[in-house]
């Protein structure tokens, strides 16, 4: 049973690891702000979920993990609003602005 | 070498950099900023020794781990006050610096010798 | 070398090149966002110092805070004349060389331990079972180093009136603008709205764990007074005037119980700042949970600024 | 004998004094925030008696029993715990300090009124809240026996003194006091990492375990020299001076009082305690001259910048610049070369002397400065003929702290630098009895350069803005004769700088 979780564990973050280099590389390739942001967004998201998903049958009871799950949802919340946020400034000063 | 080590050091450069931007850095805010960089540079110093003190089955020692709290919250003050001196000053005159009267930006060159 | 110690050298690399980033960027507004990236990256430092009581302060307070101060600064600079008088380079020469000797003299003290590592650990878990606390930080904090716990909420307040004489004369009883954003924004009110509820849990569970696990006051205190900035530059509740007495009790309220307790050691415990066998946890977090009030209202107060304008009635 | 001092510290009786002294100030300062501006002078005023009594009340004990008072806080002794300290240098120290605070609070009355007030104000409440915060955070310097602790004082001043710089407002005020906190913070930030490798190095902060314990190695030196160049900077001494004359020349009459003759004692009392009683074999020959050398670059840049003054304010402020040069001559005098150690003998003596009467004198002079501002409302020197006529109390005042600063008898200043000179004359390094006498002429230099204008008569009636109260000019006298007396301890209690020291003890088992 542990070996498999482990294993499941491993698999997950490294997948969660590779969507945040591939929203990294995003961040620093794309040509302007908006594009930038849906790279960062889509890949944290996605990439945390999987890190987050990952550690689950690591933490320590059901509280452990509820902590974990909100962390994940902390982090969605937060990103989308801040996403909106800039959006918004991008929207309105133009992309130097 | 060890994360202690690894960590001291880093934070004894950090305290190297800070040093040179509080110094050398004409404008008021990166010099608070500088001095952030130095503060946390110390607190790392203070870290790596509460980490190779490790003892009693902590990974550290926690009366430096206090220490550093503290100063923590002390530094958060200074810069506060720091940066309301700052933008008082930009009220005040419409800019934000240490020199008004020539020399004064070379003024705080003193703070390394 | 194991993998976790190549894992701590990129961080540390991480942090060298972010933090000189801060000290080297063009601009003082890229120089605000590598610092707050620096803040966040510390913090994990923290962690695998082995100190997570530590990391959470320099995560809340360190990054968050110290963070929102500066960007709330740089904006307002944003408009300021700059004078282009650049640090001449003999100086920066000198400069250099003594800052390179301090950086390597405290590397040699890292490089050469004492031969016997001092240290109190032991002795702090020894006595720690007498205070009935889990937490050696907080016994540290409150029990063995309390009279630095109690000047150090005195050295805030007094940043805090610091800050505020900086007013005009005619703001003085005025409330401070926070003027991070110019116009309420529906996206930002929706946060603020939802989020804080949340924060406030987070905070008070924060406080309340500090006693037995890595957390307490400080770090409650500055989710707390996080929680009240989003809702002030959120627009949704307007900064206190700084003479309300609400806010002049509440900041007062924990280092005066914590005094007080302190007073009172001498008749139950026969010393200043010791607590009466049994009775030290229930002291101590009650001292806590007042302290944690008294630094959420500090903190909010202290990056709210100094008073601009005074409350039309 | 070492036996002897081996033995784990105890709360000694009358130790509870020791925790007065500092929970009075910081109680006062958690009253007036919660009670609000209009009672802070209110406050104030209970305060300073009692204030005052404290300090009386540890100097006599310390005087009479010659022992250290200590007191254990919350029972948990060092390292894991905080020690509470006075000795003979505390004593005398906290007595000086709260005798000017008292007088800068009675002279502070006049333009920090808040009894009659029917609204807080802003300067009023701010400068009683840092003044007493001031007080408590000076108290704490003299009796922790923490150097961490000491670091938690030391930023208590910073933040106390760093207000009252711009309590007007002005933009000059503000870049003074900005200049001001970012040395203070630079000063403190070192000294803070110095106090993270002795612990270190040592695992204690405790002044008197570390004493025991220290040993010369590239930490310590490391540490210790980090620690002295963030005092300095505090200090104000040459060449980090830079930020005190336009700070302490700014600001208002009270708190320049304040600044000048109290603040930077803080930092150079943890001068003293670092290398006189935390690691007293460490210094060296080399490192005593090389401070000694500093302190005399100070007493002739600032002398000479002194005289060169148009504003009576900044020669003051210059002043004391050079005066804060002779602390630091102690040094070399107190090194003794055989035991390779400070001693504290008459050098040290000398130099406290000297700390306690300047620090009545400059603020004497700062207040007879204030109110001769208020009076013509300027204060250009050139222009200040016929203000002996106006306000003589006044004149006489500043005299007299002159008379202290330059070192006649039988002022302090006379006992302190014939101290030194003895020390200087004792150990065969005459150079710094020069560099004494050289600062005393360009003393009497500025002093009669002000005098002699001050006491030309107008040559039409002098028309004076406001009517100069007489407490503030009593208060300014007050202080300029405490500072002239000050001399006359030579009869009296001069011994107690030694009292509860502890090299006093190993010099004479040896």
């Amino acid at each position: 049973m542990t070996p498999w979780l482990d294993i499941f564990t491993v698999a997950a973050v490294s997948a969660g690891a590779l969507f945040f280099l591939a929203g990294t590389v995003g961040l620093l390739r794309f040509p302007d702000a908006l594009t930038r942001l849906h790279a960062v967004t889509k890949v944290d998201n996605l990439g945390l979920g999987f890190v987050v998903l990952g550690l689950l049958p690591q933490s320590n009871g059901l509280f452990g993990a509820l902590k974990l799950v909100s962390i994940w949802l902390l982090v969605q919340l937060s990103g989308a609003i801040v996403t909106q946020l800039i959006a918004g400034a991008v929207r309105q000063h133009g992309p130097r602005g | 070498m060890n994360a202690a080590t690894l960590f001291g050091l880093c934070g004894a450069a950090l305290v190297g950099f800070g040093l040179y931007g509080l110094v050398t850095n004409p404008e008021p805010l990166r010099k608070v900023l500088a001095f952030n960089l130095l503060g946390s540079g110390v607190f790392l110093v203070f870290g790596a020794i509460s980490k190779r003190a490790a003892a009693a089955g902590l990974g550290g020692d926690p009366v430096p781990q206090a220490m550093v709290i503290t100063a923590i919250v002390v530094a958060f003050a200074a810069t506060a006050m720091a940066i309301a001196l700052v933008l008082r000053l930009l009220e005040e005159t419409g800019r934000a610096t240490l020199s008004s009267d020539g020399p004064g930006g070379t003024s705080t060159d003193g703070g390394n010798s | 070398m194991t993998i976790s110690f190549f894992y701590d050298v990129g961080l540390a690399v991480l942090i060298l090149g972010v933090g000189t980033t801060t000290i080297f960027a063009h601009t003082a507004f890229a120089a605000v966002i590598a610092f707050v990236v620096y803040g966040l990256l510390l913090a994990i430092a923290w962690v695998r110092l082995a100190a997570v009581d530590v990391a959470l302060t320099e995560a809340a307070i360190g990054g968050g805070l110290t963070g929102m101060l500066l960007l709330g600064a740089v904006a307002r600079l944003r408009h300021a004349k700059v004078d282009d008088i650049r640090t001449g380079l003999p100086v920066r020469l000198v400069a250099g060389v003594l800052c390179a000797l301090i950086a390597a003299g405290l590397a040699s003290a890292i490089l050469l331990p004492p031969a016997v590592i001092p240290t109190l650990a032991p002795m702090v878990m020894e006595n720690l079972a007498q205070s009935g606390l889990g937490n050696p930080v907080a016994g540290v904090l409150f029990v063995y180093r309390a009279l630095d716990t109690l000047l150090e909420k005195v050295v805030v307040l007094l940043a805090l009136l610091g800050v505020w004489s900086l007013a005009p004369d005619s703001a003085w009883g005025g409330i401070p603008a926070l003027r991070v954003y110019a116009r309420p924004n529906a996206t930002l009110t929706f946060l603020a709205q939802l989020l804080p509820p949340l924060g406030i849990v987070v905070g008070v569970y924060m406080c309340w764990v500090g006693a037995k696990e890595p957390g307490g006051a400080f770090q409650g205190g500055a989710i707390l007074a996080a929680m009240w900035l989003l809702v002030m530059i959120a627009g949704l509740e307007s900064p206190p005037s700084i003479g309300r007495p609400w806010l002049r009790l509440l900041l007062v309220v924990g280092p005066a119980l914590f005094l007080a307790i302190g007073l009172a050691g001498f008749l139950l415990a026969n010393a200043f700042l010791a607590y009466p066998p049994g009775y030290a946890k229930p002291m101590i977090v009650a001292v806590e949970i007042a302290l944690t009030l008294s630094i959420a209202v500090a903190l909010g107060m202290l990056a709210a600024g100094p008073p601009e304008r005074v409350r039309q009635q | 004998m070492p036996d002897a001092t081996v033995l784990p510290d105890a709360t000694t009786a009358g130790g509870v004094l020791l925790v007065l002294a500092i929970v009075l100030p910081v109680t006062s300062v958690l009253l007036s925030l919660a009670l609000g501006g209009r009672q802070v002078e209110r406050i104030a005023c209970v305060l300073m008696p009692c204030g005052l009594g404290v300090a009386f009340i540890i100097f006599a004990d310390v005087w009479r029993s010659g022992e250290r008072l200590t007191y254990i806080v919350g029972d948990w002794t060092p390292p894991l715990g905080i020690a509470l300290r006075a000795d003979g240098l505390s004593a005398a120290m906290m007595v000086t300090i709260a005798i000017v605070v008292c007088a800068v609070g009675a002279f502070a009355h006049a333009d920090f009124n808040t009894r009659a007030a029917a609204v807080e104000t802003r300067a009023p409440f701010v400068f009683w809240v840092m003044l007493i915060a001031i007080w408590g955070a000076m108290n704490m310097i003299f009796l922790g026996g923490d150097l961490f602790t000491l670091y938690v004082a030391l930023e208590l001043l910073t933040f106390a003194a760093v207000p009252l710089v711009c309590l007007d407002g002005r933009a000059e005020t503000l870049q003074a006091a900005l200049r001001y906190l970012l040395f203070a913070l630079l000063g403190s930030i070192l000294y803070l990492v110095g106090t993270a490798l002795l612990y270190g190095s040592y695992g204690t902060l405790d002044i008197v375990l570390l004493s025991r314990r220290i040993h010369l190695e590239p930490a310590t030196l490391a540490a210790a020299t980090l620690m002295t160049v963030g005092l300095f900077a505090k200090t104000a001494l040459f060449p980090l001076h830079l930020w005190l004359p336009p700070a302490h020349a700014g600001a208002p009459a009270a708190a320049s009082a304040v600044l000048s003759a109290v603040v930077v004692k803080g930092s150079f009392f943890l001068v003293v305690r670092l290398w006189f009683d935390a690691m007293p074999g460490t210094l060296g020959s080399a490192g005593a001259q090389l401070i000694g050398a500093l302190g005399a670059a100070a007493i002739v840049f600032g002398s000479v910048v002194a005289l060169r003054q148009q504003r009576l304010k900044l020669l003051i402020a210059y002043s004391t610049v050079a005066q804060i040069g002779y602390l630091f001559l102690m040094f070399p005098l107190a090194f003794d070369t055989v035991s390779a150690q400070l001693q504290s003998a008459g050098a040290l003596t000398g130099g406290m002397l000297q700390a306690i009467s300047h620090a009545t004198a400059k603020a004497a002079m700062f207040m007879a400065a204030g109110l001769i501002y208020a009076a013509l409302g300027h204060d250009r020197i050139a222009e200040l003929g016929g203000i002996a006529q106006a306000l003589p109390m006044t004149v006489f005042a500043f005299a007299l702290g002159g008379v202290s600063l330059i070192g006649l008898p039988p002022s302090g200043g006379f006992l302190a630098k014939w101290l030194l000179l003895e020390a200087a004359v004792v150990t065969g390094q005459w150079w710094w009895a020069m560099v004494m006498l050289a600062g005393g002429l360009f003393t009497s230099g500025y002093m009669f350069m002000v005098l002699s204008r001050a006491l030309v008569p107008a040559h039409e009636p002098l028309k004076l803005k406001t009517i100069v109260p007489r407490y503030q000019q009593a208060a300014a006298l007050t202080l300029a004769l405490a500072s002239l007396l000050s001399g006359l301890v030579a009869l009296g209690p001069v011994d107690v700088f030694q009292a509860g020291r502890p090299e006093a003890m190993m010099v004479g088992s040896r």
